[in-house]
């Protein structure tokens, strides 16, 4: 590993704890992370969105023709509506013009609102509700091997996955008040709703300690590029810099912690 | 009394901060957490420790390097399992990044191999696994549907050569091995709809035992073919692959993962009973306090 | 994205011509054997049709499986597909279908430069070859009388969807007609919303900003959309308290939409004076780095209020532990459901899935959106009585019923 | 008529989407293409009013002399690196001195003219803007008489220049993953604060979540049938719920947007 990927790296690991130090309180050091980050990714996603989004939906199509006196001989002329519908949305930067930007606008919600209409009704209700007729596993009722209330695929099961989603449904009605009956049939939609939440709550914890766990790994990594002689490219520099870290943050943490002490027995 | 409150009204940093410590020294302690061992793992592991020397099992590597971490533990638990009871093993691989992820486990298997090891009470000798004797890596094609239902042909079809570029009938070990008739089991290990044309096409048309690993979100929806017996096997995610190091007796990443899991969960657990402990006491008290 | 395409179907012929390529013939041990015996038997039956439901190029070709598949020699492994413009050849291989299946589709690219182009009211001819393990032992079927591709008006898969919304959009009319008669509709109280009122209260008794987090959906999500007339309210409210309103954004439009939105709830408010345009405001398309902007601007400004409507991913925790840390009010609603968990976790008030679409109803308490909340209803109330009935028919063997409400893509 | 203009137009283009999926013709899906084209490329282009909001707010922030005002520059000098490396690329040699100075100097612009606008006195103004002046005409020179290194601009060359990756690779991932983890802290924290038994409501919740929690613990009396239970919960009621969510998501997005389409809804354009 080369001297100048090794400080890269340790600047990798330098912003992880930077970020990890918001869980403390908010500091300098997050605050730093924060900013560079908020530009650079901006820059990133510019970067992106140009080559990857406006050359090829715009500039490549238009690039086949010439203009000749005002007129474009290109194969996709077309492309020029959305190019001037984008050059409205500039207008937003006068004070006098900005009404104009209202009309992209209004197309890009019109445009997505049509869109979303019938799209939503066939995957969201049409598919579920097909789905939700489907036939109940008689012969299997009670669990496939005996009696075997925990078991998944048993005709009671699907018949509580079929109660549950009707009562849950239930419980989202607006215009009919929560009571006797319906009110009874509600409460259970309700229930199901959060047994449902608590699962999947407790379900996503693994996948968020393994977050935490790959970047163990990453700042492990690197201790051990810093302390490894027996790697061919190794340089003194590793070590100066692993050490010359640890000090920065360390030192940094024990000024926190003095000054917060002093704080502290000067207000009591 | 003070004392529940103050279980009640802990500041978060102390959760941050014992949750730091537990999973760091967790992460670098070296030692093992027992591992509770679910049916449906333990059926494919005890199928594979009954199968008499020199039996063959198909174990095909579906899965790429972004599913690495939850798939290759099981990938190198079930390898190494068949190798140290003398069992062959053919491979294939149905995705096209899959070369790539057999061919780095088999590299690192050979060498543990090389090893001696003890599982389970039981002293292994370490000896050099070769290929074309103790495996055979047939690599990868296009169009799994299709692969799948030609290996039920033969082997040869799809594969006239194995991934290495020796022709499958001069392998030692494929001599008499024409399709899955002469396997014992074949076990998917994918992270992707590979799965269903194995169930489909493969377990469907010609009846071999199957067994799959299955990313962790995947898991849920393949229990019905557990339960009408199209399976026989199934290892979900991270945890199936650490059940399955610990019925081989065999630790790997997949138990080191499962230990930082276990501790952080019981950290955070602990934290929650502590919370309702002082809610409940703070509220008995206000109780009192009320009647008094 | 042409070139692309290209590659890709250059790929695929490259992947299948290898898959045979390398597949030599096996030599038999017994040095002569009748080749006529191990012929199988040719596909029947053959039928090619327009595909239905689509934009044209593309053919159905179905047959009666071989005697051989399955049954008889059972030799047959798969079935190789060809085509041509015209009944003497070339013959193209356009691909395959595994053994016991009995149907392909040939998708061709509407696209004339492409080499998987097929033509649109052009004679097409079709045949197809039983082949077995030894690729050089296959028979073919008779060349089928041509056919032709078209493009279709109405795509009948998708009768039950239409169906659907425009019995939604009469229910949505007759609903909101009444409702602007006067009708009075009754409307049960949601917790979370009733919270904006008092939040805002809050918010200016304290001297503190509202935090209007509009979440990472574009405009083009309608979540977003719904969570645009959200915010035109609690605007409003801002403005007539005369409270600070931050709405950090992700998108640029979404930034635009919402800065016109913002503004005209000022000017509604009779104080157009006090809109200041940085009070809504772009950061970046980045998801965590947008957290990490918000997360910085709760613990700096100290928000009374912070109020989180529309798309949210896995940064919902991570935005609404922080704004609980800060010591906010904190009013969520989304329709992302792997997220609603942790907003009910962390936040004092949660809309659940469709409430963050009927709170803009709420809030403007209009008659007319009232009665669109009416027709939600009705639509709910007709899938639960559908849903038992199609439960009824599907398990006393009247399957007609629950295919009516198949949607075909 | 300036306020109806965007409602018909809203109608007019909801109306034809809504219809367009019904049609599988050539001819309708080429409207859907082009029109979603439409939608990617004002996009693009209102990203410029993104930057100059960020510009402007940045600058705000140090004309009033907020908290932590200071770092405003590092985000707006962090973004215009990342564009710059995303358009350039070396040509021949290395990517040397020059390109240093030029990058130097056009951040150098780039705080000056920041200054230009936070300053409100006009001797303060003049300067900052000779300096700018100067850097910006200093960095052109540079840009023309160094052949080092060029702009892509239409081809993606910026996307393999080594800066911009290295930028990617050990500023932008280490920050966005490491925030990403800090959800594994904030999960422990939220349910610590939030999980207690207030009411049945909450103590169901809690109590699924403990079990599914809990599905793995070997330690835990009965684990195997906490492990089966966990198991059932997130295939049974956790499905129902989902499914219930989905078909009221579904029916109040298709009302949402008929509210807009017809223009029963206009908060979106601030008629409330």
């Amino acid at each position: 590993m080369e001297f100048t990927e090794f400080l890269w790296m340790t600047f990798g690991v330098f912003v992880t704890l930077c970020i990890l130090s918001f869980l403390y309180k908010d500091n300098p050091f997050y605050k730093l992370a924060e900013h560079v980050v908020v530009g650079v990714s901006a820059g990133y996603f510019v970067i992106i969105l140009w080559h990857n989004g406006l050359v090829p939906k715009l500039f490549s199509r238009l690039a086949d023709g010439d203009w000749y006196y005002g007129f474009l001989n290109s194969s996709h002329v077309e492309y020029l509506i959305p190019a001037i519908l984008g050059c409205i949305m500039w207008t937003r930067f006068s004070k006098d013009y900005a009404w104009l930007s209202r009309w992209p606008m209004a197309m890009y919600i019109g445009i997505s609102a049509g869109l979303a209409i019938p799209l939503e009704m066939s995957n969201r209700v049409n598919k579920q509700l097909h789905a939700m007729m489907a036939e109940i596993d008689w012969a299997n009722f009670v669990g496939h091997d005996g009696f075997n209330l925990l078991d998944v695929t048993s005709g009671l099961s699907q018949t509580i996955v079929m109660i549950g989603a009707l009562a849950a449904i239930v419980y989202f009605f607006f215009s009919k008040e929560h009571k006797g009956a319906f009110g009874a049939i509600a409460t259970l939609g309700i229930w199901v709703l959060m047994i449902g939440f608590g699962a999947s709550f407790g379900f996503t914890v693994m996948a968020r300690i393994s977050l935490f766990t790959n970047r163990l790994q990453d700042t492990f990594r690197w201790g051990n590029v810093a302390f490894n002689t027996g790697n061919a490219n190794y340089h003194a520099g590793f070590i100066v810099v692993f050490w010359g870290l640890i000090l920065f943050v360390a030192g940094y943490a024990v000024y926190e912690i003095v000054t917060n002490l002093k704080r502290r027995s000067s207000t009591t | 009394m003070q004392t529940f409150e103050k279980l009640m009204k802990l500041d978060r940093r102390w959760v941050y901060l014992l949750l730091i410590i537990v999973c760091v020294w967790s992460y670098i302690a070296d030692f093992t957490v027992p591992i509770l061992v679910e049916p449906e793992v333990r059926s494919i592991h005890s199928f594979i420790d009954s199968l008499p020397e020199g039996d063959i099992v198909m174990i095909a590597i579906d899965y790429d390097p972004n599913n690495l971490a939850e798939l290759h533990p099981m990938t190198y638990a079930m390898v190494e399992h068949c190798w140290r009871n003398k069992v062959k093993t053919i491979f294939t691989s149905l995705s096209q990044n899959g070369p790539g992820m057999c061919d780095q486990a088999l590299r690192d298997l050979t060498d543990s191999m090389a090893l001696d090891r003890e599982y389970n009470g039981v002293e292994y000798k370490g000896r050099e696994i070769v290929n074309g004797i103790d495996y055979c890596f047939l690599g990868y094609k296009p169009y799994f549907a299709i692969v799948i239902l030609g290996m039920g042909q033969d082997f040869r079809l799809p594969f006239p050569t194995d991934y290495y570029g020796t022709p499958l009938d001069s392998i030692p070990m494929m001599k008499g091995v024409i399709n899955y008739g002469q396997c014992a089991c074949v076990i998917d290990i994918s992270g992707g709809n590979i799965t269903d044309a194995w169930i489909s096409y493969g377990q469907g048309r010609f009846g071999f035992p199957l067994a799959l690993g299955l990313t962790g979100v995947m898991t849920a929806q393949y229990y019905p073919y557990l339960g009408s017996g199209q399976v026989f096997g199934i290892m979900g995610g991270l945890l199936g692959a650490a059940q399955y190091e610990e019925l081989a007796d065999n630790p790997g990443r997949a138990k080191d993962g499962m230990r930082v899991q276990l501790f952080a969960h019981m950290v955070i657990i602990l934290f929650i009973v502590m919370g309702n402990v002082g809610y409940f006491a703070s509220r008995r008290r206000l109780k009192q306090e009320g009647r008094a | 994205m042409k070139h692309k395409l290209m590659i890709g179907v250059l790929f695929v012929l490259f992947g299948m011509s290898s898959l045979w390529a390398q597949t030599e013939p096996v030599e038999a041990d017994s040095a002569v054997v009748d080749s006529t015996e191990l012929y199988p038997a040719p596909v029947s039956h053959l039928r090619a049709t327009d595909k239905p439901n689509d934009h044209g190029h593309a053919i159905v070709v179905e047959w009666e499986t071989s005697a051989d598949d399955g049954g008889g020699k059972n030799n047959v492994v798969l079935y190789q597909v060809f085509r041509s413009m015209s009944f003497d050849g070339p013959f193209d291989s356009v691909g395959t279908a595994p053994a016991g299946e009995g149907r392909f589709e040939d998708i061709g690219s509407k696209d004339r430069s492409s080499s998987s182009f097929i033509p649109d009211d052009t004679d097409l001819f079709y045949q197809i070859d039983a082949v077995t393990a030894d690729p050089a032992i296959r028979t073919p079927s008779d060349i089928l009388d041509p056919v032709q591709s078209s493009g279709q008006w109405f795509n009948t898969g998708r009768v039950p969807v239409l169906v659907a919304v425009l019995i939604f959009g009469l229910l949505t009319g007759i609903f909101v007609t009444s409702a602007k008669r006067g009708r009075e509709l009754y409307v049960r109280p949601i917790g979370g919303i009733e919270a904006v009122d008092d939040a805002i209260g809050r918010a200016t008794e304290m001297g503190r900003p509202i935090l209007y987090v509009l979440g990472l959906g574009t405009a083009a999500d309608v979540a977003t959309i719904a969570s645009f007339t959200i915010l035109s309210r609690v605007a409003k409210r801002v403005a007539e308290y005369q409270t600070e309103l931050i709405v950090p954004t992700y998108d640029p439009i979404v930034m635009s939409v919402a800065q016109e939105v913002v503004k005209s709830s000022y000017f509604d408010a009779g104080r157009p004076e006090d809109y200041k345009e940085e009070c809504v405001f772009f950061v970046t398309q980045s998801q965590f780095a947008y957290v990490a902007a918000v997360n910085g601007i709760m613990l700096r400004e100290f928000p009374a209020t912070n109020v989180y409507m529309g798309k949210f991913y896995a940064e919902s925790l991570l935005l609404a532990e922080t704004g609980s840390l800060a010591g906010s009010i904190q009013i969520s609603g989304t329709d992302e459901i792997a997220q609603i968990p942790f907003f009910i976790v962390a936040c004092d008030y949660t809309l659940i899935g469709e409430e963050l679409y009927a709170a803009s109803a709420y809030l403007g308490r209009e008659p007319k959106l009232l009665g669109s909340l009416k027709a939600q209803d009705w639509a709910k109330a007709a899938v639960v009585v559908l849903a038992i009935v199609g439960l009824v028919a599907a398990n006393f063997g009247w399957l007609e019923f629950p295919t009516l409400f198949r949607v075909i893509d | 008529m300036r306020r109806q203009i965007p409602f018909a137009l809203v109608f007019i283009f909801g109306i034809f989407m809504v219809f367009q999926y019904f049609v599988p013709h050539e001819t309708s899906e080429w409207a859907y293409e082009f029109l979603l084209d439409w939608i990617i490329v004002i996009g693009i282009f209102a990203l410029a009013l993104g930057i100059w909001s960020l510009f402007k707010v940045s600058v705000e922030k140090i004309k009033l002399g907020k908290e932590g005002a200071k770092y405003s520059y590092l985000t707006l000098v962090g973004l215009y690196l990342m564009v710059a490396f995303g358009f350039t690329q070396q040509t021949g040699g290395s990517l040397g001195f020059g390109y240093f100075v030029w990058i130097v100097l056009c951040s150098a612009c780039i705080v000056a003219l920041m200054r230009l606008r936070a300053v409100s006195d006009s001797g303060a103004k003049r300067m900052w803007g000779m300096v700018s002046l100067v850097t910006l005409v200093a960095a052109v020179l540079v840009a023309i008489f160094d052949d080092a290194w060029a702009f892509f601009l239409y081809t993606p060359e910026g996307l393999q220049n080594s800066m911009f990756r290295t930028f990617f690779d050990y500023v932008m991932m280490p920050i966005l993953a490491t925030m990403f983890s800090l959800l594994a802290f904030y999960i422990a924290s939220a349910a610590y604060r939030a999980f207690r038994a207030r009411n049945v409501l909450a103590s169901l919740l809690l109590i699924a979540a403990l079990l599914v929690m809990s599905r793995f613990n070997p330690f835990i009396p009965g684990a195997e049938y906490v492990a089966k239970a966990s198991n059932w919960l997130m295939n049974v009621p956790n499905l129902a719920a989902q499914r219930a969510i989905v078909i009221g998501i579904g029916l109040g997005i298709v009302a949402t947007a008929l509210k807009v389409i017809l223009g029963i809804e206009r908060g979106y354009m601030g008629k409330g």
